[in-house]
């Protein structure tokens, strides 16, 4: 057993180093300015000069790459921190509280994850332009309610529990129970959410930039040039591979990543 | 039977939230149909004519009302585009996108249960270990991605289908079903490597239960324990997750109808929405998060009756 | 999300003889000269095709209600007018068996032709085109139309046929007839089932699937040779393309030079031109386009040749004006070549205007045609060079229309703009002081008053043609906009599909079609 | 001689000391012999090897031998064979024992599933007849009933007319009444006793409760870190023990019992 969560921890761990490092370089320097056209020969096949190849504006593929990577972590960061925080406040006060507001609340959860995640998008974008601000607000929205969901029945189980009941008795406020009690409980259904929610972020990002809806051109995003790549498939195979295997890597990198924490916990 | 009253009210109500959200929505939305309708050369005159015609002048809570009521009539209204029924034009294009989901579905299930029982009886803990990262890997490819590898390898490189070259299920049904195979396989791989994932990890916490040692104590074999004893009780979860994905796998599917050229209700979706063609797209909207919910309801009673301990709990 | 890409080309009439120039297929492979294209197809190859096309037909399929160019585009084959345009940019009598225009200009005479049916099996007679021009008048959405129509006088049968009298002299009233499809008096509903009189019938469609059409065998002319064409929607531009590439498709025009280069299937690849100019039209009430030095500054910053290279490896035609080259008598090549890729230049005259560092401005495309998309990201990378930073700013079709075409709440944008009917008034109208659709905000004396010279119909044809150039020039010489391109048209057939025709309108003309 | 236990030592991997450690007893047929211990003495993993149960991982040594057949010798699919025909195990917790998904007369007669050919009709009378064995009220109610649905004295019955249908020679039963009220726990007591009698079944009965050992048993073995440390005829054991450890074990009995 002790081998195995070694193994899960050391190889998500290593990808989630690999990914977030190229990303984090990426943000900082890139071999080619992801922008710049002709820096190579339109569809170049990878080769040292360019490691996977260029696209149809001869742009290098692995700087954009690193760069759209670098986006989508920031973007899923940024949704994850919207749904973590406000679905924690709505899903706190909800548990605790109770009551027809509970309810409301509650249905309108549902409302939301019914909404198809699509149409809030092209909501938000018509409203305010298409970007990334735009979308990191669309798919904050639409991260709320699982969160909330998690924390609100975490939160109505402590709540009855007796240490909650005898410091309601000792007159302790709201507020404070709230905080010093009921939030350092939810750490640990937090924490899986977080990691979860982060993989399904960054799906969502790439659906969304796959749409069109996302990070705006030039600007590379890993889902708009999955979208772009699809014309030059069969001239340019690496240019959908690249994008494509950045999506699925950083996904990936991350759910081992929670697989091994996982099993080392239960261990 | 009170608590499955309660969920239906719930459930009403969630769905009444739903179309007002939509409603709310479309009102928040600049540019007017008339514009998407009319197109460049046309005089304002016409634009506000077409506006009283469309009724788009009146206020947006007598809308609402108008729609509402009819909607539960059964009246989903008109296209402001086609200038025909919502109903009508919906009818073809839910027929492609249930065929989809239920493709889709049925080779998730074909494919997560049988390698998730098979990732649940793995002994060596390497070769577990393989399988677990293989099926997550499998879990982290979007579908999106997958129809593209699909259409590239499969479609361009193997000559196993003609990409784009779909069939209306009128025309033919088996055929229709055959183009679907590839768009349902991409949406179906990563949602089953999810079940196998949880039937995995779901049959091992069974396997340690005493029952388990019960029912070794009779002589039971193992694939007997584990397909008589085991399977009933790790599929429980499962059921839930596999009810809620038919809700996922509609939302992927208008994905991947882009992907790979179906006609179905999400490419009409994306283009009534551009076209500011509200009432289809209200029509979709509402009928998809019905789904949602009613799929979410479908996955509770499921587990009731799967799991004696809540049928009548 | 591809969207009515030509939604804003409203291509609806021919020219008037006017035209001097015409286009023919430039076939990459070899296809025979011989394009008659009447019943010579092979008898095993079932006369069926499946034509690709980008959008749904999805605003009006009623002659008088289209909107999008891609809708006309196919309806041509079901509607005509009294006359009708050839591949070759004349009209040639339709539903008229011929023309004739009285010396004061103000009498057209439309003798009838006999046998004229209608696809309901209807025969056409004066009442219809009564009707037709009546309800086209009253109803139209081309607000161009609907102000030509107001100048009729009056609509009768005469001894030679229909009689059309104008209150005043129009040189472009024929083209504008052209438009005026004939349908029958008592007929169907149009927007449901259009019923028109040309060589196809229209059979059924499928709302973004596909729209069928089928021969017409009461057809006056020539049968053609096709016995049924289905339009397939793909909405999407990559899937339009893999469904062409993998051989789903027999035909799909309108595709970009690297979805060309990228076939595979050996299709036959003919090239053309889009017949719009592709420009970054700048609005001059907005600082800094109101200044002429930064405009100028912008056509010496950008490359308009590297453009094409990176875009369309080369392919494509510059313009440097608002006319493109199907107008052969008035397009000027020369004007393409005023202002050369010149980086100190741009930046001289930037820093004269008062712009030493460059600005910033924002960049408004419609995100519904990849190639508009395309050629702003190239043009932003190289206006980089000069100190220049444009924000491209994608977005929808609808947002464009309201808030940068009717609104003109914008600093730049980069679309194309083709000619409503084939005049040169339809190119350069819009730019006029007070011109409703004066998108940019253009105000130059010298050009209202060489365009009223040329519009003025006491001057000779030659008179008019020099002012009409003299208009183009004025765009050139005060760099109205940073003009471009006329876009390369690439149309994919099927290797024993003959008898492909370019226009110089949005238009696919399925008659001439055959298989070898 | 039924059973014959030699020199039994069961070793897990990464354990400082052998689980069960040089254990050697036997049981004659019918023969009721108690096992007492300590929680964690090795009285369970004894019960388990008996059963043909190899725990995964576990080194065993020794000999087995059960009517002259040598269980450590036998391959998984003999071990099979023998479970629930020749021996069958009951445990602590009855609940957790049944699967609750099924129904409870369908676990009853899950042996006679495995290891006979019987139509399901006649699986049925026979798993009735047994519950009825068991003293279960109204067994045919109860055989379609599910697990939750029965009571804890309810389910042990059920689990020994589980035990018992097959007609097996030894019984193993460990700590079967702990779980258990103390009325309800006589009551089984008396059932296990009844049954073993009637079926002239040799029993092992494993508990940490010298008290019940003595009721029930003539015969016991007392177990230590693995190792037997006692054995003799139970009031020998009370009277006498011989070792602390016993001693300890007769002292935790309420004073009132012990005389």
């Amino acid at each position: 057993m002790g081998k195995r969560t070694n193994l899960f921890l050391l190889l998500g761990g290593g990808l989630t180093a690999l990914m977030v490092g190229l990303a984090l370089l990426g943000t900082f320097w890139t071999p080619y300015s992801p922008t710049a056209m002709g820096a190579g020969e339109k569809f170049a096949p990878p080769s040292l000069a360019h490691l996977l190849g260029t696209d149809n504006f001869g742009r290098d593929v692995f700087s954009r790459v690193l760069q759209g990577m670098g986006a989508s972590l920031l973007i899923a960061a940024c949704v994850v921190a919207i749904g973590c925080l406000a679905g924690t406040l709505v899903g706190c006060l909800c548990g605790y509280f109770g009551g027809p507001a509970d309810y409301l609340l509650t249905r309108l959860c549902d409302a939301v994850t019914a909404f198809p995640s699509v149409l809030l998008a092209l909501v938000i974008v018509s409203l305010a332009g298409r970007g990334t601000a735009q979308i990191v607000v669309a798919l904050g929205i639409l991260f709320i309610p699982s969160f909330a969901r998690l924390v609100r029945g975490e939160t109505a189980r402590h709540r009855q529990a007796n240490y909650i009941q005898s410091a309601r008795l000792m007159g302790v406020s709201h507020g404070r129970i709230l905080t010093a009690h009921i939030l350092p409980n939810l750490w640990g259904v937090l924490g899986p959410g977080v990691v979860i929610g982060f993989n399904n972020a960054v799906l969502s990002e790439a659906s969304m930039s796959f749409l069109g809806l996302g990070v705006q051109p030039p600007f590379p995003s890993l889902g708009s040039m999955l979208s772009d790549s699809q014309t030059y498939l069969q001239r340019a195979p690496w240019y959908a591979l690249s994008a494509g295997m950045a999506i699925a890597l950083l996904i990936l990198g991350f759910s081992l990543l929670a697989e091994g924490l996982q099993r080392r916990r239960r261990a | 039977m009170k608590s499955l009253l309660k969920k239906c009210a719930a459930l009403i109500i969630t769905l009444f939230l739903v179309s007002a959200l939509a409603f709310l929505a479309f009102s928040l939305i600049p540019a007017d149909p008339a514009t998407s309708l009319l197109g460049s050369e046309a005089t304002p005159e016409a634009k506000a004519a077409l506006r009283a015609e469309l009724g788009l002048d009146r206020p947006l809570l007598v809308r609402y009302w108008e729609w509402l009521t009819g909607f539960l009539r059964g009246d989903l209204g008109n296209s402001y585009l086609y200038r025909m029924g919502v109903g009508e034009m919906l009818a073809g294009k839910l027929t492609v996108t249930a065929l989809l989901t239920a493709e889709s579905f049925l080779f998730t299930l074909l494919l997560a249960l049988p390698l998730g029982i098979l990732a649940g009886s793995v002994k060596n803990p390497w070769l577990d270990a393989a399988c677990t990262v293989l099926d997550q890997a499998a879990m982290s490819v979007p579908p999106f991605f997958l129809g593209i590898l699909a259409c590239y390898v499969l479609g361009y490189g193997l000559r196993l289908f003609v990409p784009g070259a779909y069939v209306s299920p009128e025309e033919d049904l088996w055929g229709c079903l055959g183009y679907l195979v590839f768009p349902a396989l991409s949406i179906a791989i990563p949602r089953a490597a999810m079940a196998v994932k949880l039937l995995r990890s779901s049959i091992l916490t069974e396997l340690g239960r005493d029952y388990v040692r019960t029912a070794r104590s009779r002589g039971a074999s193992e694939r007997d324990i584990l397909l008589r004893q085991v399977l009933r009780n790790a599929i429980l979860p499962v059921i839930t997750f596999l009810a809620v994905s038919l809700a996922e796998i509609m939302t992927m599917s208008i994905l991947i109808e882009q992907v790979f050229s179906i006609p179905g209700v999400g490419r009409l979706l994306l283009s009534s929405i551009s076209n500011r063609d509200y009432p289809v797209v209200l029509a979709i909207v509402t009928l998809l998060s019905a789904w949602i919910v009613a799929v979410n309801f479908l996955a509770d009673l499921l587990t009731r009756l799967a799991d004696p301990r809540v049928r009548l709990g | 999300m591809k969207k009515r890409i030509l939604a804003l080309f409203l291509a609806v009439g021919v020219l008037s003889g006017l035209l001097g120039g015409c286009q023919e297929a430039t076939p990459t492979d070899p296809i025979p000269s011989d394009t008659n294209g009447t019943s010579t197809q092979a008898p095993q190859k079932p006369a069926e095709i499946a034509v690709g096309i980008a959008q749904d037909l999805d605003d009006s399929l009623d002659p008088y209600h289209m909107t999008a160019a891609g809708t006309r585009e196919v309806m041509f084959n079901v509607f005509e007018g009294l006359v009708k345009p050839d591949s070759r940019g004349n009209l040639v009598p339709a539903v008229a068996e011929s023309y004739a225009i009285s010396p004061d200009g103000l009498t057209y005479t439309f003798p009838l032709r006999e046998g004229v049916t209608f696809h309901n099996g209807k025969e056409c007679t004066f009442e219809d085109v009564l009707y037709s021009f009546q309800t086209c008048a009253a109803d139209s959405v081309n607000s161009t139309v609907v102000a030509a129509l107001s100048n009729v006088a009056d609509i009768s049968e005469g001894e030679g046929g229909v009689v059309i009298t104008l209150t005043a002299p129009d040189p472009d009233f024929l083209s504008m007839a052209a438009s005026v499809y004939i349908i029958p008096k008592d007929g169907t509903d149009q927007a449901a089932h259009p019923v028109g009189t040309g060589p196809f019938r229209f059979v059924s469609r499928s709302i973004q699937e596909n729209v069928i059409l089928e021969r017409f065998d009461g057809y006056y002319g020539a049968k053609p040779a096709l016995e049924r064409v289905t339009y397939r929607i793909f909405e999407d531009g990559n899937a339009l393309f893999t469904a062409l590439n993998s051989g789903a498709l027999d035909l799909v025009a309108h595709l970009t030079v690297d979805q060309v280069e990228s076939l595979t299937n050996g299709y036959q690849v003919l090239e053309g031109t889009m017949n719009l100019v592709q420009a970054m039209y700048l609005n001059h009430a907005e600082a800094p386009f109101d200044s002429e030095l930064v405009r100028q500054a912008l056509c010496y910053a950008v490359d308009v040749d590297a453009m094409l290279a990176l875009t369309a490896d080369g392919h494509g035609t510059k313009v440097g004006s608002s006319m493109y080259p199907a107008f052969g008598k008035y397009f000027d090549p020369a004007l393409a070549d005023r202002y050369p890729h010149d980086v100190e230049k741009a930046k001289s005259l930037l820093a004269e205007a008062g712009y030493p560092d460059g600005f910033s401005f924002t960049l408004t495309v419609p995100s519904n045609y990849d190639p508009h998309v395309d050629t702003a990201t190239v043009l932003v990378e190289q206006l980089k060079e000069v100190g220049v930073d444009a924000k491209l700013e994608l977005v929808e079709w609808n947002t464009w229309l309201e808030d940068v075409y009717a609104g003109r709440n914008f600093q730049a944008t980069l679309v194309g703009f083709d000619a409503s009917t084939l005049t040169a008034s339809a190119m350069l109208a819009r730019w006029v002081t007070d011109n409703g659709k004066n998108m940019i905000n253009y105000a130059n004396p010298d050009y209202d008053s060489a365009y009223a010279a040329a519009q003025d119909p006491s001057h000779t044809e030659e008179e008019q043609t020099a002012y009409y150039k003299e208009c183009l020039d004025i765009l050139s010489r005060t760099a109205a906009n940073v003009y471009l391109q006329d876009l390369a048209d690439f149309v994919a057939v099927a290797p024993n599909l003959k008898g492909y025709e370019f226009y110089p309108l949005y238009v696919m003309d399925m008659s001439l079609l055959f298989f070898e | 001689m039924l059973l014959e236990v030699n020199d039994l030592t069961v070793r897990f991997p990464g354990a400082s000391r052998p689980a069960v450690e040089g254990a050697a007893f036997s049981l004659e047929r019918g023969e009721i012999l108690g096992l007492v211990g300590e929680s964690g003495s090795g009285k369970s993993v004894t019960a388990l090897c008996l059963g043909g149960l190899l725990l995964p991982g576990a080194k065993v040594s020794g000999s087995i031998r059960l009517e002259g057949r040598e269980l450590l010798q036998c391959t998984e699919k003999e071990l099979r064979a023998l479970r629930g025909r020749e021996t069958a195990l009951v445990f602590q917790e009855p609940m957790a024992s049944f699967n609750p998904v099924l129904p409870v007369g369908k676990q009853v007669e899950e042996a006679l599933r495995v290891h006979t050919r019987l139509s399901s009709r006649e699986r049925r009378e026979r798993a009735l007849a047994a519950m009825s064995a068991a003293e279960l009220p109204e067994p045919e109610t109860l055989y379609r009933r599910y697990p939750h649905e029965l009571s804890g004295g309810q389910l042990q019955r059920a689990m020994l007319a589980a035990a018992v249908i097959s007609e097996p020679k030894l019984l193993l039963s460990d700590e079967i009444t702990t779980a258990l009220d103390a009325t309800v726990q006589v009551q089984i007591l008396d059932l296990l006793a009844r049954l073993a009698r009637e079926r002239n079944m040799a029993v092992l009965f494993i508990s940490h409760d010298l008290r019940l050992v003595r009721k029930l048993c003539p015969r016991a073995l007392v177990m230590k870190d693995g190792r037997i440390v006692e054995e003799g005829p139970v009031e020998d054991l009370f009277r006498a023990p011989r070792e602390d450890y016993t001693r300890r074990l007769i002292a935790a009995i309420p004073t009132r019992e012990r005389r």
